[in-house]
């Protein structure tokens, strides 16, 4: 199944990529990340067709896509 | 008046200058100053004056040189950077004998350095950063209430002169919030009197020109000797600064500005060990305390001057004592020093005086008095001020900080 | 005579600022010698904020306070970067809401509040500073903690009466639970 | 299962210091992007301006100048008349390249320096906590127009590929934007076309970027993303205004009337 | 028999010290003779340039300052703002106005300042000796081009209406010239019009004037006249570019194509 | 090499230049250095180098700040208005270490001022006329021989150091012709050693990065600190003068530059009646040999400065005696004096040491010899200067004008 | 008659206001004037008609028209 | 030892600044130390031109000729300005072609060359300067008419074999006229 991986450490919780998902497979977490935000996750599953629409908005490169 | 109040040194410069009649401000955005254009973009309106945020510095130099020139009391602000690119401007300013009140909030360099507090542009300032024979009057605030009380100052020292006058200050006395206290009255500008050199509205008078040049053979040296008198005048007549504990000191610690206020908290650490050190700041830095300082050759057995820069200041002190008195250096070339650090310069210097109680360091050793001392004394805490600003400076005294 | 450096540290969004500001104010209607200053700048950019308060009964030398003689960690960050700064025999007070890790330092005061969580009681986790600012004044005295409720108006001018109200409620809390 | 998408090497590997949501990011990925592709990395020299993305020259993956604020086209001039086998780059915002840097990017475009530059629109000084911009909108607020901006004290807004595209020597100008991932593809198109000019050998080009501050316009990101499609992009069209070939182009999307 | 002209109030009788033929005095002229017909001498203050017109400031009868090169319309936009109430105009080179001064140039028409700018446009630096300016033609030998000026070396000459006419703050733009006595009357009337259009608070108002400089072209005055037409005009029509009502109008006269 | 030529001295300047292997220049119109930019952009193209006229000195320096980065030998140059336009520029080259050379032809002012010689911007010049801290190589020649001989050591001294070098002259060196003979074997860049610094082509090594800033906290300063070692460093091995007469002189004028020239002459009018006058002239004005005018104080019985600015450089020559030695000074801002008037003042001054054999003036009296001169002997006619220059310029001596 | 006259003191002979007359009625003087120029003048009688266009012309306001 | 400071002035077109060059290069043949230095600037425009020549056995200290040795007088305006500055006893040339007023020193030798009549009567108006040189060297020595002739090739880079030819006949009989 394609799946997106987003990396805590770079993600700032600024939800562009949930707006970018044709699929509305992205949520932000709840939960505090290191750094201070919450940080975007792949909500639901079997969801992600791995377009990488997301990887492009982000602006912190946070997101690997995986097909 | 009256009230104090917390404010942040930017800001209590603007409103500082508002207060003082100033009605047009143009500036360009630069760390760490930015609050003063903002501050101005905000309240110059309501006053009836003009804020333009302009598209560069040497823009807004050049709108100041306009502004300036029919009378109006203009101000703009920079740090480092934007001044270094204001310098035609100032020099044009400076050759058409325009007043105007310029601040300086001076961070790290050179180049783009950082944002911190630095005190690294002080030949630029004191010695004209510009092309050409040419001083502005500069003033050392080392206080949130200084910088508040300083721009009317400047524009009053301006407008007397018809020359630049400026406040060099830096990151930390621009950021910084402490209690002020506006120690003068509203200066509403069109009480003012008319200038009579101001362009504008020519009916009934011979038509005016402002300009910075003269291509006549021999004419630009004549204003230029014209201002050099001038400038002679102002170093007899307008000197400011401050002295404390000078009376008794073996060491006294000469700096301005922010580095003044640290060396204050050290030297009160010296003095709980017994330490005799004193504190001279110069105020006004360009005119330099020359005679003060040098009234203390036959006083203190050194001088230790504290600056953040490579050794700039220094030489204007050494300058003043012309050899009569060592001069030690603790430089901090964009370094901001702690009140301990300074303390160990005071000790290390300290020493220097007991091993060796005649002379020191490089300097010839002194003799006799330099011409100015003789009618200077330093009392403890004792603050000289020349005419006009005494009272008002007096009274500033007691307010806020100290 | 009587000095107190303090360092009050934490996230952009926390009110660090503003804390350290009303504490400035408060000192000043009390009657002290104060300053306040920011650590500004480039380095702020989506990063952490934090400032320097002096509140003294003499003249203020440096308003960058080095080694504080208090300081305040709103988050998890600022603990190890300020933590090491206290002063020996000084006071570190720890937002232990957002602060998990423990401090290391034996030679100095910890008062833990969980201000985010008071905050929370009291209404919303935006006065979580106040809270910090409560605890400050019971654990210290420098300030008392009316003279902050009298310097609030001051700082926040457009404040609505119902949200000052809250903000003395933090205060008290806070104060309370440094006691 | 296979990666799809992947650092690029003309990017260093490490975290980016803009806000949360900032469009700098956005456009880095995209040059570091670029460089990869185009094989360039090793023989280009970037210009890092004074803004918030003073710090591209730690992260651009090659040779890396910082300079004064606005002058980026007068050091890329300098860069490539000197070493003219190298690929030179300015990335600018609207403070540096429209405020305090106009003379220099109208010029370098008169002279049509054959270099690529990446210009990020954002409305706003970011760096320095929000002022007014050459390109902030009427009514708009700002730090130093706290009421908003208006014409009468501050003056109009100015659309900088318009203004350049006058120049004979502006050989590629296209305005992108960022604001949704549509867009950033088109804005990598661009700005890859923009390099590819340069390797040509075609002349100035410039790639304008409408890029979100949500930090300094006091919004969310998502906010801040509306705020482009509803304010900017009537005033500022997206589309390509000049090409090598054809002299002048036009708006061709979001445009005012 | 009357007297048909006289030395107009608006110009200090005496004499100008430019080169022969040279097109500053025509404009001065006009200038002058505006300043007495408007009424508006004793309420008007000049900025005199740095270029060979820096004269400017003994010979306009009014109010005058002197700037540094290039900042006429900072200079002009500090005057106006300080006293509403005055008359302001920028008096102008090319190397002056469309070189060093081009950001100012630019923002002051983007800012819409309610100014008057005359601008002398003799595709030379005239003062400093004959070097090259903004406005030299392709072709065109110069001090600093004494092989001619080529795309290559020195880029593309500019056309400053057509630039500044794509500002919505630039309200009145047209290019006239000096080379005949009937275009010397269609200047005048440009001027005339950039002064009443202050007067009526309109903004920004820019006159561009074709000017000889038969010193720094080695041709005579006659010769020079000649270049105008030929060289000149193609590159730069006359006409008018904006006017405060209808946004952009075209050139008129003398156009390339 | 050999051939006397005539040239004017900006021409010299800028195939002095060129045979330095100069490759890019970027400049922009200004009397008087318009010969400067004129000679390059013809030259330049036919040596495969590349000119400029840009669009104002501000491009211009940052074109030389992008040039200089990847290593060639870059040059601007301007007069007094327009290098204060360049001053930020500097200060980033100055802050990202990058060598250039650039020429300031100095003019009256302040302001548009005229365009006649003066010496008005040393200040601008020897205490880093851009923000913070940070120096330049100054190098004052007297001549058109050195008008074309010091860009290549300036070249030299900046790649070695990583720092700006400049020439600081005035209209009448730059408008004047003179014979001069390049001393020194036409420099082939390509021949030059690569710098580990340049940008360019990144293969095969880790990205480099030129720079001005660093916004860490501290580390500013630590660079500063760095930068000011190096310059203790070429205090002490980089200054170059020349000293004439001085031997056994009650009096030695100090000048630079054209006032140099004209003191010289002045000088033979006063040795022809019999007066004990010397010569010292500083060569390189940073750094400045403080060193070897402090070795004057324990021989010749006053200085007198003679300086075409208000008393800019007389500060210098005062800091390096500090007062060992009364100091006087005929200021002529923006003017140029004559070699009678020059005489008359040296007389003045020879009757101020008949008056008051021991010590005049305001200056404390000398006692002792400051420790920098006791080994330093002033021969008649004497230049030193250290290290690689010194043969070149030995040969400098016999060409020409002397 | 309308007439022009010339002020020798200030016409630098640039021939500028030859080319402006409609009429011809202007030529250069070959004498020196004092301020080392060959002036203009009005060359041939009756021909001027006041149309005032020489005046346009001429950079240094050295004509003037009668009528 | 031997000074000789001389001043050149007369219309821009007239080839002031280019005799004075000439002058110079002269004297650097004949081994001399010498220098120019030419009346630059705005002052120019549509003006006059004037230069300074030094020539000595000596070092040349200023290039400035405040005080000449000679002056040569090309145009009208020219005498008004320059004749009192000529040192006593010394030599002022005058174009007696365009020069109609008389020079009122009595301290000074004044040697009257018709330079415009005899250049025409060569071949040209435009080497008026030639023929003033050539009264210079006629009338110092301090350079030869032989000296002139030979810096003129390498002043005039690019002039034909027929216009020095002319030239030199021109300093010849300015030579003679001077005598
Ligand atoms: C000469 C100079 N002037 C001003 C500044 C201060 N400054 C730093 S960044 C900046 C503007 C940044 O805005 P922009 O170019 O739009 O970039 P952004 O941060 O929005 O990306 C300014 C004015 C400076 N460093 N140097
Ligand atoms: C800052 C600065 N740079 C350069 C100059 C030198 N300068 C004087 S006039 C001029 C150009 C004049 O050309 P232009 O503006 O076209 O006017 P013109 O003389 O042709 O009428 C220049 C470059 C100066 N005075 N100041
Ligand atoms: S790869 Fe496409 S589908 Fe998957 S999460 Fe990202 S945007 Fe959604
Ligand atoms: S776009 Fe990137 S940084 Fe923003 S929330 Fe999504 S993953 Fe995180
Ligand atoms: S301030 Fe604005 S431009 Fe700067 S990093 Fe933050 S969001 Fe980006
Ligand atoms: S040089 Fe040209 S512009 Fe200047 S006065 Fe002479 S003709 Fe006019
Ligand atoms: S007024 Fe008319 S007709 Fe008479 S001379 Fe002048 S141009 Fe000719
Ligand atoms: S136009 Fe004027 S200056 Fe020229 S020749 Fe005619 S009258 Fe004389
Ligand atoms: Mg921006
Ligand atoms: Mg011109």
């Amino acid at each position: 199944m394609p799946e997106i991986k987003v990396d805590e450490k770079l993600c700032k919780g600024c939800e562009l990529c949930t707006t970018a998902c044709p699929k509305q497979c992205i949520a932000m977490s709840d939960q505090f990340s290191v750094t201070g935000y919450y940080p975007a996750k792949l909500a639901k599953q079997d969801c992600c067709t791995g377009c990488g629409l997301c990887a492009q908005i982000c602006p912190d490169l946070a997101i690997t896509v995986f097909k | 008046m009256g009230e104090k109040i917390l404010m942040k040194g930017n800001e209590a410069l603007a409103e500082g200058a508002i207060r003082a009649g100033c009605r047009f401000f143009s500036g360009y955005p630069i760390t760490p100053q930015n609050e003063v254009p903002e501050y101005m973009s905000w309240r110059l309106p309501d006053e009836g004056g003009t804020f333009i945020q302009a598209e560069s510095e040497v823009a807004a130099i050049n709108m100041i040189y306009g502004a300036a020139a029919t009378g109006i009391r203009a101000m703009t602000s920079s740090s480092s950077p934007g001044i270094s690119l204001k310098q035609e401007g100032i020099s044009y300013c400076a050759g058409a004998d325009l007043p105007f009140f310029y601040a300086n909030v001076v961070r790290g360099g050179p180049g783009l350095g950082n944002i911190a507090a630095a005190q690294g542009d002080y030949n630029q300032s004191v010695r004209g950063g510009g092309h050409g024979d040419y001083r502005v009057i500069v003033m050392a605030p080392n206080s949130v209430d200084e910088m508040g009380n300083f721009p009317k100052l400047c524009f009053e020292l301006a407008e007397k002169y018809r020359m630049p006058a400026m406040v060099l200050a830096d990151g930390i006395l621009g950021q910084m919030m402490e209690p002020i206290e506006f120690k003068f009255e509203r200066v509403d500008p069109a009480k003012l009197p008319a200038k009579d050199w101001a362009l504008g509205n020519s009916a009934g008078r011979a038509k005016r020109v402002v300009k910075s040049y003269d291509l006549r053979e021999g004419e630009l040296e004549k204003i230029n000797l014209r201002r050099m008198a001038a400038y002679r005048k102002i170093e007899q007549d307008e000197v400011r600064f401050e002295a404390k504990n000078c009376e008794g000191a073996d060491l006294v610690v000469v700096a301005y500005g922010t580095s003044s206020r640290i060396a204050a908290g050290a030297i009160k650490l010296a003095r709980d060990k017994g330490l005799k050190v004193g504190l001279f700041r110069p105020i006004t830095l360009w005119p330099f305390p020359k005679k003060q300082l040098a009234g203390l050759a036959g006083k203190a057995k050194k001088l230790l001057v504290v600056e953040m820069s490579m050794g700039q200041f220094v030489d204007d002190v050494r300058l003043a004592v012309n050899g009569a008195i060592a001069v030690d250096l603790y430089a901090r070339p964009a370094g901001i020093p702690s009140a301990e650090e300074v303390m160990a310069e005071i000790e290390k210097a300290c020493q220097g005086i007991k091993a060796a109680p005649a002379a020191t360091a490089a300097a010839p050793k002194q003799r006799g008095r330099p011409k100015g001392s003789k009618n200077k004394k330093t009392k403890a805490k004792r603050t000289v001020r020349k005419r006009a600003a005494r009272k008002q400076a007096k009274r500033g005294r007691k307010g806020g900080r100290r | 005579m009587m000095y107190q450096g303090i360092r009050i540290s934490g996230f952009g969004g926390q009110g660090v600022i503003s804390a350290g500001i009303l504490l400035a104010q408060a000192g000043l209607l009390e009657g002290k010698n104060v300053s306040w200053f920011p650590a500004y700048g480039a380095e702020m950019r989506g990063g952490t904020a934090n400032c320097s308060v002096v509140i003294a009964s003499d003249e203020v030398s440096s308003p960058v306070v080095s080694r504080p003689d208090t300081v305040i960690v709103m988050n998890e960050p600022s603990l190890a970067k300020f933590e090491p700064l206290v002063k020996p025999g000084g006071l570190l007070i720890i937002n232990s809401s957002l602060v998990k890790s423990q401090p290391t330092r034996k030679d100095i005061r910890v008062v833990a509040v969980a201000c985010n969580k008071i905050a929370e009681e009291v209404g919303t986790t935006k006065i979580a500073n106040m809270v910090a600012l409560g605890a400050f004044a019971g654990a210290t005295g420098a300030v008392s903690v009316d003279g902050i409720a009298k310097a609030l108006p001051k700082v926040f001018k457009r404040a609505k009466p119902e949200m000052l109200q809250m903000n003395v409620t933090a205060l008290k809390m806070g104060a309370a639970a440094a006691k | 299962m296979q990666q799809v998408n992947k650092w690029p090497s003309g990017l260093v590997n490490k975290p980016l210091r803009y806000c949360p949501g900032c469009g700098h990011g956005i456009v880095h990925r995209i040059v570091g992007e670029c460089l990869e592709e185009l094989g360039i990395r090793e023989r280009t020299v970037g210009i890092a301006p004074v803004g918030c993305s003073v710090f591209a020259d730690e992260y651009f993956n090659c040779d890396m100048i910082q300079g004064p604020h606005g002058r980026g086209p007068a050091i890329a001039t300098g860069i490539k008349r000197s070493k003219p086998e190298c690929i030179v780059f300015s990335y600018q915002g609207d403070g540096d390249l429209a405020s305090i840097g106009m003379a220099e990017t109208v010029h370098s475009a008169a002279r049509s320096e054959n270099i690529t530059v990446i210009f990020i629109n954002n409305a706003i000084y970011g760096m320095t906590g929000g002022q007014m911009a050459p390109t902030t909108l009427i009514g708009q607020q700002a730090s130093t127009c706290p009421r908003g901006r208006t014409v009468q004290a501050n003056g109009y807004p100015i659309r900088v590929c318009e203004l350049l595209a006058q120049l004979e020597g502006a050989r590629y100008l296209e305005r992108t934007s960022t604001h949704t991932a549509a867009h950033v593809i088109k804005a990598k198109k661009a700005i890859r076309q923009a390099f590819q000019n340069q390797i040509d050998g075609k002349g100035f080009s410039l790639v304008e970027v409408l890029s979100i501050c949500p930090t300094n316009w006091g919004l969310t990101p998502l906010q801040s993303l509306k705020f482009v499609t509803e304010k900017m992009m009537p005033m500022y069209p997206l589309g390509v205004f000049r090409t090598p070939d054809a002299a002048a182009g036009a708006a061709t999307e979001g445009g005012a009337a």
